[in-house]
């Protein structure tokens, strides 16, 4: 149809658009501290998409955020907001980890799945205290979710530090210090990495880019996700519910059943952030696990308006940034913060630009809604009064 | 800043024709500006790239807040063909295990970190300190010094690098005076226990307050909230890692007894001196207390204040070369430390 | 020419909206301290028309004059100093504010910045006092029944200084009490040498309290009428453009067994008691009808016999069976159809579309899935079906349903509510704000459902529509059913009597 | 031991902690009340943090509040921006600019000082102690050596509290947040009420960020908010959007953190000492709900009916 075409060619107008304008203003910051913006930007291209190690960064980058933003999105369908999906997420590769270590002599097609599990079980239970409080006492989520996240930061650390300790470092007496770290995961619970894959197609992929199967697990479940929501009565509860929850509980949903299930699933799949560094990089739970991705998520979620397939491509666009950040700050000598700055910029701008989109997009549907009305009401009674005064 | 003026200098080629060499550092994270441990590291590579100039060409980078991507700054260093690249703080243990066989013509600095079975064909030199050694020295200076017969220790989190510092503190503590009373207490539970300067404070006030007088800190930027707490009650703080005498405020420096040092910086220094000369060794570099590696500071702001104990200090720091005192490096040692000491 | 004792007067006023056309050409002229009427369909026109003459929206085209002088109202504060004010369809209140923080809104008077309240209080009262508005102006809105904040909504506009009032529906949220009191206002507002401009879908009204009424129909003006010169028939057919019939047509019940029976039910909020035993029961094949003043427990009592609020004691059966206090979706698949009384909260998600609207609360039955997923073949063919049997104008199932107008939300409901055998409909002011036709049409749908047998619960604050619909009447006060009547028993003014507490003799239960 | 844990010195140091939560805090209701959920707090406090810290090193203390204030106010005028001219989601904007607030302050305290994460020791306003109580042992730690903002900050909970239901102005932004449809049909431009309250808010936490770096501590350490912003919004939900509300939940705040600090046994791992901040403002949250009652609009923008 003709304005199919038309609401496209708009979309990529405002999408590149938005890019433009960010680079504008990350032109300004790179102006200021002496570079110039078109070779900053050349060389940030070149480093991202001209190296075959890239691209694998990226996606692998970008991982842990696909699992964040889906977790954050799907709690914002039913109308919670999940600030807990760092917390979560921590819990979960602990869970997954003492599961790894610890259960030898698995065959990996047993152990991994078990350790994956555990994983999910561990964002799970982190999300069940909020959610309990809130549909039982009406304790408020996000108050909840951001205290929960810090005692997850805690028990962590007791776990790692002092329960788990791996004793197994053979240090000298007195010289130098353990990593404080549990006991490697065995290798029957680690994810394969990528590599052969991508070599049946004749793509070598540096042995040092970790881009493993939690890659595809994860826009799988992005597929799932968008199913859930869209395509079951399950999902049709949650967007009812998140939208409105009066008239769901009035035609029979349990509003209160459909937000604890939804959150349970959110922290499982928040309990699988941590995975990849976890299973398919570092290999054992540290005091100095990543953070953050929660937050991050936060923002992956709102950049794609909570649509699951859009998370992918967000979770794409931060692995892209922060590659990028890592050239400019080896090869181009800018400091880490510059691109930071610059991430909250296109956050920004995108959002501004997707703002004015969707407007865009909202006026248009209105107006043929209202169009066609017209016509279907306008046939049907045409002989009206004359003007009677 | 300072960085720059490295930047502008290296691309004038040697005046020799020669390449320079490419030495990279990667902080902690945290980075430059902590006061203590990552500023030692980056005046140790400071310091050589004023004394080599032309020869040399420095780099430095920080990992992202969340530390994810050391491996992938330390890599790129690597591809760019660096020929030393450093990693300040254990967290790069595992990294630079990994690197180091990926980049076998690169070498390899590990800071506080250990890496089994290295030897001097290695292209990895783990550089070690005895913190609880330097710690048992400033401890017994603290119980010496106090007047309440009380003091404390601030860590940043509890792991076993901290308490190998807990644990050194309050042997030597307990060694000049048994019936001591020390507080102790950790900040927090994650990495930003070490820039929380809010807590550092309201911890020390608190120690101060149930009748420390001196405290000892090993918790990175935190500790300056210490110094602030101690120029509130008027009492007296220890430094950690740098001569912290020389970095505090005006007003706090008359409450600063004196700095355990931990001198990355000399660890930094001779690394790359070896490098230049042609002498890099891998393996291990112990730093402790017969290598000054470690010790306390004495300078002219506290040299008065020391004056009385500094004598008594010596003895002990040669018991301790020679072996005649074993200090403990974590807190199981020193029940048994404390225990000996009882007989 | 622009005569003397014009106080407003449009010519050519044209709006339109993305796809809309939602006035055009219109010409009409107000004369000073007149009541003036404006009729006509769901979306004619009435509420944009009223919102250009008070600053809210800008026509594209055309003039607006008051008092023979050229006016352009670039927003509301100006219209306002001109003497214009507007009451809304839907308040504009805040609930958390007191009366006079509400009338004082914007037009305060302060030292500084700084409120007096204390001389606020006192203008409010003042204000009271003058127009016979029986307010307490420290009282929190919130607190306030739906009359109590349209004074406060007539109030502001007073406050201001209005010389023009212009009032979108007043009436459709207010039960006959109130109306009879607001017209009294009306009077005293029209005696102090105010001028009423005065929507409403309520023909009787518009003839008892206007002196003249413009008719617009799908953004034109039709004409304009002396009350004298027309009646409520020829009003009608200028507003749909063809005969409307008023009377329900509607045979005799018949009656079958017992299918709702609600026994001596309680219930209470925060400590308060709302019903206070309620008994009654409604048969297969009847409407009966519950009337009463707004307030005395009928959202409670509907509310608690689907499920949605527990009761204290008491029980309710369907059909003989004990369904009190059980979930919403159990209490449903015994057959309940419930049209509630406030679409946007309770009746629908606005925000999803019509296909998922019209199948809410059923999208867990096999028909509607293939394997785990929704059928959406199946759900659009449903859809389709309904939009057609029950003319809901709409071009595609695919629309979200907030585009749609209040009469064919309603209809949507209706379709989901009625569709798959209820036994038992209830439906909670099912017209509320609809125009003549789809009142129509809702009236006819709920007699065809108890033709085919259904029992039909019906709640209207529209004792008219009690009194045309009902084959038999229960009057509720004060959270019982104290009184129950057949329609020809009694008339209005006797009801109306009943709703206010009297009680027939022997009658309570 | 017990009346060791509720020492003079120990409410002395919860109310030191309490006020960065507490300003934070009542910046926030100024911005909820108008109808913007301010999630960006905790940048605004970060910049506030670093720009005091310069303006003191600079120009000594005054000047530095103002420039922690001024700093808030500017990243809150990028949020108001966002939210109300763009209509962005009001989340997604605060939480763009908390990572827009740790870059820039980054790479200012990088370019300006030459350290990433510290600046310089800064000088802070003069103490106070009130000579005459301070005679009275128990009450002597709090009321001698305190930060001048530590009464400023309660002070300003009287003012809030005043300016929202007893000025026009307070009306006004109110309105804005509960009915912005109807606060629009008075002549009230709901713009500038919700530019005003964001602006307000940004000013309040870059306060709270002046009094981290310049009163409390004396340097700024990249970092030192430590989720402070968070915990504010948490404390103005708690205190149910009213100023006095949040003071007590922020005093709670900052107690139970004080509380942590003193730690009076080790037979308890230190990790489960720390969490008593956390665990306990879930119990209470849990425990004692009355009915939250945000402002009805808040978290919503506002846009005209036409369009
Ligand atoms: N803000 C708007 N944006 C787009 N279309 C609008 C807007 N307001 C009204 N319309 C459309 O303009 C037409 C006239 O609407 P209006 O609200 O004036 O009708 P009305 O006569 O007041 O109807 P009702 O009796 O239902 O209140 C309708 O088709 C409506 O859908
Ligand atoms: N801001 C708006 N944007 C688009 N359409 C609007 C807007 N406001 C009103 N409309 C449309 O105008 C029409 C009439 O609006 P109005 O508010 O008068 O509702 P209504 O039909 O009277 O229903 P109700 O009485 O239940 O509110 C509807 O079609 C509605 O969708
Ligand atoms: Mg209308
Ligand atoms: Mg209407």
């Amino acid at each position: 149809m003709n304005y199919k075409y038309k609401d496209w060619l708009m979309q990529i107008a405002f999408t590149f658009g938005a890019i433009l304008f960010a680079m504008f203003i990350g032109s300004l910051v790179i102006m200021f501290i002496g570079k110039n913006p078109i070779t900053v930007y050349q060389s940030m291209l070149q480093f991202t998409f001209g190296r075959s190690d890239s691209i694998g960064a990226i996606l692998f980058k970008s991982t842990p955020l696909i699992f964040a933003g889906l977790a954050v999105a799907l709690s914002f369908r039913v109308g919670l907001f999940n600030i807990g999906a760092e917390g979560q997420y921590f819990i979960g590769a602990l869970a997954a980890s003492i599961v790894g270590f610890s259960l030898q002599g698995l065959p990996w097609f047993i152990h991994l799945p078990l350790v994956i599990l555990a994983g999910m079980a561990g964002g799970m239970l982190w999300a069940l205290i909020p959610a309990l409080l809130k549909v039982k006492r009406g304790a408020h989520e996000v108050i909840t979710t951001i205290m929960m996240n810090y005692i997850a930061y805690s028990v962590v650390h007791y776990f790692v530090a002092d329960l788990f300790l791996d004793k197994a470092q053979n240090l000298p007496k007195g010289y130098g210090s353990p990593m404080v770290r549990m006991p490697k995961i065995l290798e029957s619970a680690r994810m394969p990495t990528m590599h052969d894959f991508v070599g049946i197609f004749g793509v070598e992929m540096p042995r040092y880019i970790y881009l493993n199967w939690f890659f595809v697990i994860g826009i799988l479940l992005a597929i799932a996700v968008y199913i859930l929501i869209w395509k079951t009565p399950f999902g049709m509860e949650i967007r009812a519910v998140g939208q409105n929850p009066h008239a769901s509980e009035t035609v029979g949903i349990q509003s209160k059943k459909v937000y604890l299930k939804t959150f349970l699933i959110s922290g499982a799949i928040a309990g699988l952030i941590g995975l990849s560094d976890l299973l398919g990089y570092i290999g054992y739970m540290d005091t100095d696990f990543p953070r953050g991705y929660g937050f991050t998520g936060i923002a992956v979620a709102l950049l794609a308006n909570n649509n699951a397939l859009g998370v992918v491509l967000a979770a794409l666009l931060f692995g892209f940034l922060r590659r990028g950040a890592e050239g400019l700050q080896a090869i181009e000598q800018i400091p880490m913060d510059v691109v930071v700055i610059l991430e909250g910029v296109i956050i920004l701008s995108i959002v501004v630009a997707s703002q004015l989109m969707r407007r865009y997009f909202k006026t248009q549907e209105k107006k043929r809604e209202k169009e066609s009305q017209k016509t279907s009401a306008s046939d049907g009674d045409k002989e009206g009064l004359e003007n009677v005064e | 800043g300072s960085k720059d003026d490295a930047k502008q200098d290296a691309p004038a080629p040697a005046p020799t024709g020669e390449e320079p060499l490419k030495i990279g550092l990667v902080f902690d994270v945290g980075g430059r500006g902590d006061l203590s441990f990552n500023d030692m590291a980056y005046a140790g590579l400071e310091r050589a790239k004023l004394e080599y100039g032309d020869k040399i060409e420095i780099e430095y980078l920080e990992p992202a807040g969340s530390g994810d991507n050391r491996e992938e700054l330390m890599r790129l260093l690597a591809q760019q063909g660096y020929d030393l690249i450093f990693g300040v703080g254990f967290m790069f243990t595992e990294h630079i295990d990994k690197l180091s066989k990926e980049f076998p013509d690169v070498k390899f600095g590990l800071i506080d970190g250990y890496i089994p079975d290295l030897t001097a064909d290695s292209n990895v030199v783990s550089l070690l300190f005895t913190e609880h050694e330097g710690s048992f020295l400033v401890g017994a200076a603290a119980a010496l010094k106090s007047e309440n017969n009380s003091i404390g220790f601030i860590g940043g989190m509890q792991i076993p690098l901290i308490q190998k510092f807990e644990a050194g503190y309050m042997a030597g503590a307990y060694y000049v005076n048994p019936d001591i009373k020390i507080q102790s207490d950790y900040i927090g539970t994650t990495g930003d226990a070490f820039r929380d300067p809010v807590k550092g404070r309201e911890l020390a006030l608190s120690q101060y307050q149930r009748g420390a007088d001196i405290i000892y800190h090993a918790a990175g930027a935190s500790g300056t909230g210490l110094f602030e707490a101690a120029v509130q009650t008027g009492n007296l703080a220890i430094g950690v890692d740098a001569d912290q005498s020389l970095t505090v405020s005006e007003a706090q420096r008359s409450h600063v007894l004196t700095s355990m040092m931990k001198r990355v910086d000399v660890a930094v220094y001779n690394t790359i001196v070896d490098l230049v000369e042609g002498n890099f060794e891998g393996g291990y570099h112990m730093f402790g207390l017969a290598e000054e590696g470690v010790g306390y500071a004495v300078n002219d702001f506290n040299r008065e204040m020391m004056a009385d104990i500094v004598d008594e200090l010596e003895v002990i720091k040669g018991k301790i070369i020679d072996g005649e005192i074993v200090v403990p490096v974590d807190m199981e040692d020193l029940a048994e430390f404390k225990a000996s000491l009882g007989n | 020419m622009v005569s003397r004792d014009l106080v407003i007067e449009t010519k050519g006023l044209r709006k339109s909206f993305p796809g809309v056309l939602a006035n055009d050409q219109i010409d009409i002229d107000i004369r000073r301290g007149e009541v003036h009427a404006i009729v006509g369909e769901n979306g004619a026109g009435k509420s944009t028309l009223m919102k250009m003459l008070c600053g809210l929206y800008q026509p594209d085209a055309g003039e607006i004059f008051l008092n023979g002088e050229k006016i352009e109202l670039s927003d509301p504060g100006k219209a306002i100093k001109l003497g214009i004010g507007m009451v809304h369809q839907h308040f504009m209140l805040i609930p958390r504010f007191s009366v006079t923080e509400n009338i004082i809104l914007g037009a305060e008077n302060s030292n500084r910045g700084v409120l007096n309240f204390k001389k606020a209080h006192a203008e409010v009262e003042e204000l009271c006092k003058r127009y016979e508005f029986d307010l307490n102006p420290k009282e929190l809105v919130a607190d306030l029944s739906v009359g109590e904040q349209q004074r406060v909504e007539i109030l502001k506009v007073l406050y201001r200084g209005a010389e023009v009032i212009i009032m979108d529906e007043p009436t459709a949220v207010l039960v006959p009490q109130e109306v009879d009191e607001l017209f009294k206002n009306l009077k005293l507002l029209v005696e102090a040498g105010k001028t009423v401009i005065f929507i409403s879908h309520k023909l009787d009204e518009v003839l008892e309290i206007s002196d003249r009424i413009t008719v617009l129909r799908r953004g034109q003006k039709i004409g304009t009428v002396n009350k004298e010169d027309t009646n409520k028939k020829h009003l009608a057919e200028m507003m749909v453009g063809r005969p409307v019939l008023f009377t329900v047509e509607k045979g005799e019940a018949d009656v079958e067994g017992t299918v709702l029976e609600i026994n001596d039910l309680h219930y209470s909020e925060n400590g308060q008691a709302i019903l206070n035993g309620v008994n009654f029961e409604v048969k297969a094949g009847e409407i009966y009808g519950i009337a009463g003043v707004e307030g005395n427990g009928q959202t409670e009592l509907v509310e608690t016999i689907v499920g949605l609020r527990k009761p204290a004691s008491g029980s309710v059966k369907l059909l003989g069976k004990d369904i009190t206090g059980k979930e919403v979706v159990d209490i449903r698949k015994e057959g309940i159809g419930f049209v509630p009384e406030d679409r946007h909260k309770r009746g629908l998600v606005l925000p999803m579309t019509v296909a998922e609207n019209s199948i809410l609360g059923k999208h867990n039955s096999k028909d509607l899935k293939k394997s785990l997923l929704l059928d959406y073949k199946k759900i659009e063919a449903l859809t389709k079906q309904y939009i057609t049997d029950y003319d809901i104008r709409v071009s595609s199932p695919q629309v979200e349903i907030g585009n749609l107008s209040g009469g064919n939300q309603q209809k949507v409901i209706l379709a989901r509510e009625f569709s798959g055998e209820p036994n038992l409909i209830i439906a909670a002011q099912p017209t509320r704000g609809l125009d003549v036709g789809a009142i129509e049409f809702v009236r006819k749908e709920l007699v065809k459902a108890r033709d085919a047998g259904k029992a039909v619960l019906l709640i209207s604050a529209d004792l008219e529509e009690v009194m045309a619909m009902s084959d038999r009447i229960g009057v509720i006060y004060n959270g019982r059913i104290t009184s129950e009547f057949l329609p020809e028993e009694v008339d209005h003014q006797q009801l109306g009597h009943y709703m206010l507490g009297s009680e027939k003799e022997g009658a309570a239960k | 031991m017990l009346n060791e844990l509720f020492s003079p010195d120990m409410m002395a140091s919860a109310i030191r902690l309490t006020i960065p939560i507490l300003l934070a805090a009542l910046g926030a209701i100024y911005s909820e009340r108008s109808g913007v959920v301010n999630i960006g707090l905790e940048g605004m406090m970060v910049v506030g943090a670093f720009w005091a810290a310069w303006g003191s090193f600079n120009y000594g203390p005054v000047v530095g509040i103002l420039f922690g204030i001024t700093a808030g106010m500017v990243l809150a005028s990028i949020h108001a921006l966002v939210t109300v001219t763009f209509k962005v989601n009001q989340i997604v904007s605060g939480v763009a600019l908390n990572v827009l607030a740790a870059g820039i302050s980054r790479f200012s305290s990088l370019s300006i000082f030459g350290m990433a994460t510290t600046s310089p020791h800064v000088s802070g306003l003069p103490k106070m102690t009130i000579k005459p109580l301070a005679e009275i042992s128990w009450l002597k730690p709090l009321v001698t050596e305190f930060s001048i903002l530590i009464p400023i900050s309660f002070i300003l909970v009287g003012v809030t509290v005043w300016v929202l239901k007893y000025t026009t102005f307070g009306l006004r932004l109110r309105a804005a947040g509960e009915n912005p449809e109807a606060a629009d049909t008075l002549g009230i431009n709901v713009f500038k009420m919700r530019y005003a309250g964001i602006i307000i808010s940004g000013a309040f936490a870059g306060l709270a960020g002046a009094y981290l770096s310049i009163e409390h501590t004396g340097m700024y350490v990249e970092g030192m908010t430590q989720g402070k912003g968070y915990i504010a919004l948490a404390a103005m939900i708690f205190g149910n959007w009213s100023a006095i509300g949040a003071m007590f939940a922020a005093l709670l705040f900052g107690f139970a953190e004080a509380i942590s600090l003193r730690r009076i046994t080790t037979l308890v791992p230190y990790q489960f000492i720390k969490i008593i901040p956390y665990l306990l403002t879930i119990i209470v949250v849990s425990g004692f709900v009355k009915k939250s009652d945000p402002p009805a609009k808040v978290g919503t923008n506002y846009e005209r009916g036409e369009g």
